[in-house]
């Protein structure tokens, strides 16, 4: 024998690094990443390029895309500037996404770690609720939900959230089922380990990274369905937000394509950079299916 | 097994066994939830009279049983549910089962045509795509998969509809079929089949990017496996290995998206069947929420649990019937 | 904007023109043909002796006609012939049409009147059930004679007045000794008009059928009138433009296809033929709310809004400012002699700092919870201008969205709101409809009443007078001293007085010749294919 | 013997691994030879590149990631690089089959047992359905399968592990093809499967004359059924000849020490019976799973793992648990540790029944029996630095933090392992390294008893060999007690001072290690130990220690 098993192979760089080599290897996910993080520049900088309220009355009505360059993405109905409705409204379509996914994420990580790690009759009440929640159609029980909170965009957002949180439950549970029994959570037992504690320090943060991919879509479906209540006339009118614009903009789609056309394209981009992050992060975090 | 019955009948017994409690926990959860909501039918029809009396308000209350105190009213509701009896549509001045199986067809109509062109041309094409992966197909089918993914259903109904009805002319803009056309036989088949369209893509098309990315990396995954090595030291080529051998493993997680889904389905026609006007189950759901109609509400809800609990029951078989490890007896 | 304003005047004169039945004659008539008609909500009873509702008269008006109706020159006998009143003015004797058959073949007699009367007007049939609730009996003294008999005076025009819409006898030998709300008749009504129903699928369409043995000799033109629900705007703009429907009413497509189809020559973009549907856009206030019940907080918010823009842009210029409770259709009622609250937001400024709130740390001078009426495109823009306009003169406004039920329980029960604001339809004579926003006493939860906490004895007293007034011009009189006192006491703000509108592919002859013309019989309604 | 002519010849045959790879090739200048009727084993340890040059040989490499760079295959005088997809498709499963490894895997789930060995013959022979049933049917009985017309109709999953790797080989031998390639053919099987799996080969390639490069990490396997044996190492050749030659006269120090790393077949002398006390005892032990039915049978089957076990343990002795897979000897671990609640019976652990703890209690009860587990992947939460993996049960029993880590750093020094090893992440050890990690773990607590499952059987022979030392030292220096779960006889005979075989959920026998081998007295420990590989061989005296 010439090598002895006891040495050490070089240290590896650190998790982020490799992390990140592995997720730039996937072209679309740069692409994503980088419509991303214009969509989080644009939330931050609202407030610089039009400090003013963005319901305010900043033009005449239905002025045309880079007519007046007081309002160079042009203006509604009622005057209001649509580039900075743009740039309020990302705020508002990533508190949503955020907020609403870390609403069913945290319901479906607490229901699906506790089905997934006790099994048994535990297991059995929590999946038939989740089941129940799961027959009724997602967007009825939103607007129920709408319907009994009112429209204030704190209230959507946690409705979307309690929507959302089957999947993820389904899949922390799953993830905890095959895990449960590994060894490592074996080894942990056998120290002691109390089942919290199995449960958030052992088995959670393994079961995390497929919840973290699918958390991006959880974001994506959130703004969405936001933007379809929106459509329906139940979104939050005290905010700019992009459903709410398309929602009021298809009214004069046919005369004024723009105030439906542009909001709808950053949705449409910003649900694509979700969807490519997660497709990114699943290659970084889940490096078994490679290219 | 040592009772006589068949197997597949003791099956479905024992799913009914477990269905039960989840409808009853989704039954008295609608109710209640429903309750929660401010105001009641009788405000939503007074609103959409344009106003009545006090007394006309008090009367119409009593008469639907509405000043009785919830429980009350859920324990009458939950009584005549378990004779299947859905109660009256105050709204639609019709039993609820009449008011529902008016709308049914049309919503399975709609759902059945969606799911199968979805799963259908999304299978098809993520297969494609996978076995091409990484090349200038693959990269063209997964953009178009993000796109449609990425495209809100309403956004993609009123382009289409000025595209194809207003500036083409070539399908009908709503509707189920031509109201005064009265046409029989194929002819008739012809025109449903023209008005679905449009309602059908723009459902079909969220739907179909789900089967289209789940059925890519299913096969990706599947191709990698140690049987389908197996098969190529065979000598078998590329066809057969991805009809015989991928084809079947591959779609196992695809159906059980199915399965999930159905029920997520009807919520997203609610958009389009308000959009294209057609009248199905969505629409009526939403409907019954802004109008308070508990019968009706929780009449779509009893028959959307039953639905998907059938198309549950349907899915596992499809799935025993494609997995052999499944044993069926 | 000045332009734009007067775009209501025109519609007016170019509608009146082709409306009128003689301007037409230069072409000649057509018979045949299926007209499909745009309907956006789906009023699912068709009854229209059980609800009151446009919804309903614009399908079953067809099918099921009222003793009187409407036209441009006065009241029109349908089913029935004339009508006179006792000198005490307790009892009002109707005269029959001879000679009409119900659609199942059956001799239409005051039997029926008698019968949906006394079952349904009072007992049943909402908002005619306050109007009829003195109605003691009806007599039939003849088969062709009605004696309405009551135990207060009622006045002949307020009958007279009510009856195009709350006045439709319906079939007593196919309602008698049934659950009358549970008649499948409602849904699929039998009636006397030139129509006959035919099918009603739920969601889908209304169809009714010529009916051929109608006694007036020669009608109906049409063959069959279809009524296709589509609730998208967008959509029935869609269908317009397709040529799958030939009307859209009740302003059914949004207010920027409106004004786009009106520079469409294939159509016909008016607000003829809603004489008697006019509606106002609202400003309600919460008076309980001890700012609001300032008159002074009141009328700066009135002076902050921009009414002209607001018509301008939200209504198209499709509107004109209010004047009270009565509007400008409102005929003899109606005076413009009010005092009025022009746009002036430093005015506004000023008289708010005046009465005592000036603008605070945060940048206003208080908040309200505004809740806005669900009824579509404008009146949700009408809130969001309102916003907009408030945040001009430092007040903040949160909007609370709901669906209809939430709306109406938060304002007119629960009284949860500072400012909310809809429209709401005046129908004819104000003892009938815009009164109840002025009157106190209106029990709780009774939707579009005077449910803000506004009480005047004055006032209370001017509207009971008014009511039981016979004398024609002392009544108008009446009516003018109550709305110079709402105008100036501004319980609600009757921001915007706006017909509605409908778009009308130009097909279709002979339409809108009446001023309830989409609640009408539309018998001689033909169209050019 | 008649010189006949190569059916395979390999010349300097070299494949390349895609960039960023630890070498630039996965092969190096690989010669070899196979004749007709010849069984030539291919041995390395994993990473040595044998597999590749399987798939190099059928053509089925993952291109263009890994590619042949150089070198030619001559498959009976043609080359069969140069050949097109469409002849390699006719060549592939005709005159060149292969076996897996997996035969679970290597099997289609969804189609049956008869389809799939229909599709070799539609895919190259003539004939008629009937006549291809008929033929199938008779290699499956060649494959000497006991009802092969039931089998033809069952999927993969209806039949056992060993009828599956026979039904493999009926696939792979059905047209007489003239090379076999076995890929580690008989490493998932249990020791006396694998045996008769071992025979059949051999048999069924004398009767068909076809050649068979047979590839392999075993030596006791290699013992057993090699004509002449290649070694590799890191995809390069470093020893080849005849396989008397390389087994018994090994000239390279690699091949040497490889199979100086081949546990002894002997077992140690016996130590005298120990009058030390108890440490751990089960009483009565019993478990019973309940299997999950199938789809439409409602009721679940119980399965009974174990069937009232009674055993004991002295301190500062090991004690074997053997079996083949199904013997119930993983569970046993897992019930005298707690992790699975037994059915009834008791453990006693320094005089104290476990499983009649309190959960509290329990937690105190763990730190005197701690665990080395089977999966040094699995093991060892990827998330966690290897010292808090170490410090992590001391802190729970309420040591301090600081103080845990510094003796967590002191133990990695006792295994061997450099300090600098304390920050990193499991991920980037190796399994051997892992394993030492695991023990270390183990060790932190202090306990009174060690339960180790399996933990060398994931493991390379040579790391195998080094981890086995480390635990036989730890144990003689630290007077340990272990209680050791392996299905490997031949790693038993080395460790163990007593053994218990079993079988099915019970013991079949026990005893002193030495007696039990010398003198097996149930059957199934006779088939047992006659079915090792290479029982006969016995390896070369070791001229080196084991590093």
């Amino acid at each position: 024998m010439t090598v002895l098993d006891t040495e050490l192979r070089p240290p590896e760089p650190s998790r982020g690094i490799v992390f990140w080599r592995r997720y730039r290897r996937n072209r679309a996910a740069l692409l994503g990443l980088f419509i991303f993080a214009v969509v989080v520049l644009m939330a931050l900088t609202a407030g610089f390029v039009d400090p003013g309220d963005p319901l305010r009355r900043a033009g005449d009505p239905l002025t045309a895309p880079f007519v007046d360059m007081a309002t160079p993405l042009g203006t509604d109905q009622l005057g209001r500037d649509i580039l900075s409705g743009l740039f309020y409204g990302a705020r508002i379509s990533l508190l949503v996404g955020v907020v609403a996914t870390l609403v069913a994420i945290a319901i479906g990580v607490i229901i699906g770690a506790l089905a997934g790690y006790f099994g048994g009759w535990v297991d059995d009440v929590l999946m038939r609720v989740t089941e129940a929640f799961q027959t009724i159609p997602n967007f009825v029980l939103l607007l129920t939900l709408v319907a009994i909170l009112g429209s204030k965009i704190e209230w959507i957002t946690l409705a979307i959230g309690i929507v959302s949180w089957t999947a993820p439950a389904r899949m922390v549970r799953a993830e905890f089922m095959s895990l449960r029994n590994r060894e490592f959570v074996d080894a942990a037992r056998n120290l002691g380990v109390s089942n919290t504690s199995l449960i958030f320090r052992e088995i959670l943060p393994n079961a995390l990274p497929p919840i973290i991919v699918y958390a991006s879509v959880i974001m994506a479906l959130s703004i969405l369905l936001e933007s379809a209540l929106a459509f329906l006339g139940l979104g939050d009118p005290n905010y700019a937000s992009w459903g709410n614009m398309i929602g009021q903009g298809r009214a004069v789609l046919r005369t004024a394509w723009y105030c439906a056309a542009i909001p709808g394209i950053a949705i449409v981009l910003t649900v694509l950079s979700f969807s490519l992050l997660g497709e990114g992060l699943n290659d970084a975090l889940n490096p078994r299916q490679k290219q | 097994m040592k009772l006589a019955l068949p197997p597949i009948l003791i099956y479905s017994l024992r799913r009914l066994a477990q269905a039960i409690p989840v409808i009853i926990l989704i039954m008295v959860g609608t109710f209640l939830l429903l309750k929660l909501a401010p105001g009641d039918t009788v405000d939503a029809l007074v609103g959409d009279m344009g106003g009545a009396d006090a007394q006309f308000i008090e009367r119409l209350r009593v008469e639907y049983g509405l000043d009785q105190p919830v429980w009350v009213q859920l324990w009458r509701y939950m009584e005549k549910l378990a004779t299947f009896d859905l109660g009256w549509s105050f709204v639609y001045e019709q039993p609820v089962a009449t008011v529902l199986m008016d709308r049914l067809g049309t919503t399975l109509l709609l759902m059945a045509t969606s799911l199968s062109i979805a799963f259908t041309v999304g299978v098809a094409l993520g297969a494609i795509a996978a076995r091409r992966a990484y090349s200038l197909t693959d990269n063209v089918i997964s953009t178009l998969g993000l796109i449609f993914y990425a495209t809100p259903s309403f956004f993609l109904s009123l382009m289409m509809m000025l595209l194809f009805s207003v500036k083409l002319g070539w399908l009908p803009v709503g509707g189920i079929k031509t109201i005064a056309g009265f046409y029989t036989g194929w002819d008739h088949v012809w025109d449903v089949a023209l008005h679905l369209i449009m309602p059908t893509a723009a459902l079909s098309l969220i739907y179909l990017s789900f089967y289209l990315r789940l059925m890519r990396s299913s096969v990706l995954q599947v191709a990698d496996l140690d049987f389908v090595r197996t098969a190529r030291a065979k000598g078998a080529g590329e066809t057969r290995l991805m009809f015989h051998h991928i084809m079947r493993n591959a779609l196992l997680p695809v159906v059980t998206l199915f399965g999930l889904q159905f029920s997520t389905v009807l919520g997203g026609s609610v958009v389009v069947e308000t959009i294209f006007t057609l009248p199905g189950l969505g629409q009526l759901a939403y409907q019954s929420v802004i109008q308070r109609d508990m019968n009706t509400l929780m009449g779509i809800i009893f028959l959307c649990s039953i639905i998907v609990v059938v198309v549950n029951f349907l899915t596992d078989l499809l799935y025993a019937r494609l997995d052999s490890r499944i044993e069926l007896a | 904007m000045k332009k734009r304003l007067s775009r209501l005047g025109l519609a007016f004169v170019g509608a009146a023109a082709l409306g009128a039945p003689i301007a037409t004659n230069a072409q000649e008539v057509k018979t045949g043909g299926t007209a499909i008609i745009h309907m956006i909500s789906e009023q699912r009873t068709l009854n229209p002796a059980l609800r009151a509702s446009t919804g309903v008269y614009n399908i079953s008006g067809k099918i099921v006609e009222p003793l009187i109706d409407k036209s441009y020159d006065g009241y029109e006998p349908v089913l029935a012939t004339d009508w006179s009143s006792s000198e005490d003015g307790l009892a009002i004797t109707v005269n029959l049409r001879e000679g009409v058959k119900w659609h199942d073949g059956e001799d239409f007699t005051c039997e029926d009147v008698s019968f949906t009367a006394m079952n349904m007007w009072k007992e049943l049939l909402n908002y005619s059930s306050a109007l009829q609730s003195n109605l003691e009996s009806v007599d039939c003294p003849d088969p062709h004679t009605a004696v309405f008999n009551y135990s207060k005076p009622m006045p002949l025009e307020l009958f007279v007045a009510a009856m195009p819409d709350l006045g439709h006898p319906m079939p007593k030998h196919l309602y008698e000794g049934t659950d009358i709300l549970k008649n499948e008749l409602n849904t699929a009504p039998i009636g006397t008009g030139p129509f006959k129903f035919v099918e009603y699928e739920r969601g889908q369409y209304v169809m009714a059928v010529k009916n051929e043995d109608y006694w007036r000799e020669g009608y109906p033109y049409l063959d069959r009138i279809v009524w296709r629900f589509i609730k998208d705007k967008s959509a029935a703009a869609a269908a317009l433009e397709a040529g799958e429907v030939h009307e859209s009413g009740f302003i059914g497509v949004s207010m920027a296809d409106v004004e786009r189809l009106s520079e469409d020559d294939r159509f016909d973009v008016g607000t003829k033929g809603y004489e008697n549907n006019v509606a106002h856009s609202t400003v309600e206030f919460n008076h309980r709310n001890p700012i609001l019940a300032d008159l002074k907080v009141r009328q700066a918010i009135y002076h902050g809004l921009d009414i002209d823009y607001a018509i301008d842009t939200i209504m198209r210029g499709f509107a004109k400012p209010g004047r009270g409770p009565v509007p400008s259709a409102g005929g003899a009622n109606y005076t413009d002699d009010v005092k009025t609250y022009d746009y002036d937001p430093e005015l506004a400024k000023e008289m708010l700092d005046e009465a005592g709130y000036p603008v605070k740390d945060d940048g206003f001078r208080f908040k309200l919870r505004h809740r806005p009426a669900p009824w579509g495109e404008y009146t949700q823009l009408w809130a969001e201008y309102f916003a907009q306009a408030m945040k001009e003169i430092d007040i903040d406004v949160e909007i609370l969205t709901n669906d209809a039920p939430g709306f109406l329980n938060g304002v007119y029960r629960d009284h949860d709101f500072d400012t909310a604001n809809g429209w709401h339809q005046f129908r004819s004579d104000p003892a009938v409809s815009t009164m109840v926003w002025l009157r106190s006493g209106q029990p709780n939860g009774t939707p579009w009443t005077n449910q803000f906490g506004w009480q005047s004895d004055e006032m209370d007293q001017m509207i009971d007078d008014a009511a039981s007034e016979l004398d024609p011009d002392k009544r108008a009189e009446m009516y003018h001293e109550i709305q110079k006192k709402a105008m100036e006491e501004l319980p609600v703000i009757f921001a915007i007085e706006h017909p509605f509108i409908s778009v009308t592919s130009k097909k279709l002859k002979n339409h809108h010749n009446t001023p309830r013309w989409n609640s009408s019989s539309w018998y001689d309604l033909w169209l050019d294919e | 013997m008649i010189e006949q002519s190569p059916i395979l010849e390999i010349r300097d045959l070299k494949i390349a691994l895609p960039e960023g790879s630890d070498r630039p090739f996965a092969l190096d200048g690989l010669n070899l030879t196979v004749k007709p009727g010849e069984i030539v084993c291919m041995v390395g340890e994993s990473g040595s590149g044998k597999s590749l040059s399987a798939g190099a040989i059928m053509r089925l490499l993952p291109e263009p990631h890994v590619h042949v760079a150089g070198g030619s295959i001559n498959f009976l005088g043609e080359d069969i690089l140069a050949k097109t997809d469409r002849e390699m498709k006719q060549i592939r499963g005709n005159r060149i089959s292969m076996i897996f490894q997996e035969p679970m895997t290597a099997l289609n789930p969804q189609k049956t047992v008869g389809w799939q060995i229909d599709e070799v013959l539609k895919l190259h022979m003539e004939g008629n359905r009937a006549a291809r049933r008929k033929h199938a049917i008779e290699m499956l009985n060649r494959v000497h399968i006991p009802d092969p017309e039931s089998a033809y109709n069952a999927y993969p999953h209806q039949i056992s592990g060993g009828q599956r790797q026979r039904v493999m080989i009926a696939m792979a031998l059905s047209l007489s093809p003239k090379l076999v390639i076995a890929d580690e053919p008989t490493t998932a099987l249990d020791v006396t499967t694998q045996l008769q799996i071992l025979k059949l080969i051999r048999e069924l390639q004398q009767e068909d004359g076809a050649g068979v490069l047979f590839i392999t990490h075993d030596f006791g396997v290699v013992a057993e059924i090699a004509d002449h044996v290649i070694v590799l190492r890191q995809g390069e050749v470093v020893e080849q000849g005849a396989a008397d030659q390389v087994l018994n006269h090994p000239q390279h120090p690699y091949t040497q020490a490889l199979i100086a790393s081949v546990p002894d077949l002997a077992p140690p002398p016996p130590k005298p019976v120990s009058t030390l006390p108890v440490v751990l005892k089960g009483t009565g032990l019993k478990k019973t799973f309940a299997a999950k039915g199938g789809l439409l049978s409602g009721k679940r089957k119980a399965v009974i793992a174990v069937k009232d076990l009674s055993f004991e343990l002295h301190q500062g002795e090991t004690l074997g648990v053997v079996g083949e897979s199904g013997s119930g000897k993983t569970t046993v671990s897992r019930l005298v540790t707690r992790l699975l609640e037994a059915d009834a019976g008791a453990v006693d652990v320094d005089g104290k029944d476990l499983l009649a703890c309190s959960p509290s209690e329990l937690r105190g009860m763990r730190k005197h029996i701690q665990m080395v587990f089977q999966d040094p992947m699995a093991s060892l939460n990827p998330r966690k630095r290897v010292v808090d993996l170490i410090a992590q049960g001391p802190i729970v029993h309420g040591e301090d933090p600081e103080k845990a880590r510094a003796r967590a750093r002191e133990l990695l020094e006792l295994v061997e392992l450099s300090p600098a090893a304390a920050n990193r992440f499991p991920h980037e050890f190796s399994g051997g390294q892992r394993q030492r990690i695991g023990i270390a773990r183990a060790l932190a607590m202090e306990p009174k008893v060690i339960v180790a499952d399996e933990p060398v059987s994931a493991l390379d022979v040579s790391v195998q060999a080094q981890v086995l030392k480390l635990l036989a030292d730890l144990r003689d220096r630290m007077n340990l007690s272990l209680l050791f779960v392996t299905h490997d006889l031949r790693v038993a005979a080395q460790l163990c001072d007593c053994i218990i075989v079993m079988q099915k959920g019970e013991i079949v026998e026990a005893g002193v290690t030495a007696e039990v081998f010398a003198d097996p007295k149930h059957p199934y420990t006779r088939n047992l130990l006659s079915s090792i590989p290479g029982r006969h061989w016995t390896p070369p005296v070791r001229n080196t220690d084991a590093a």
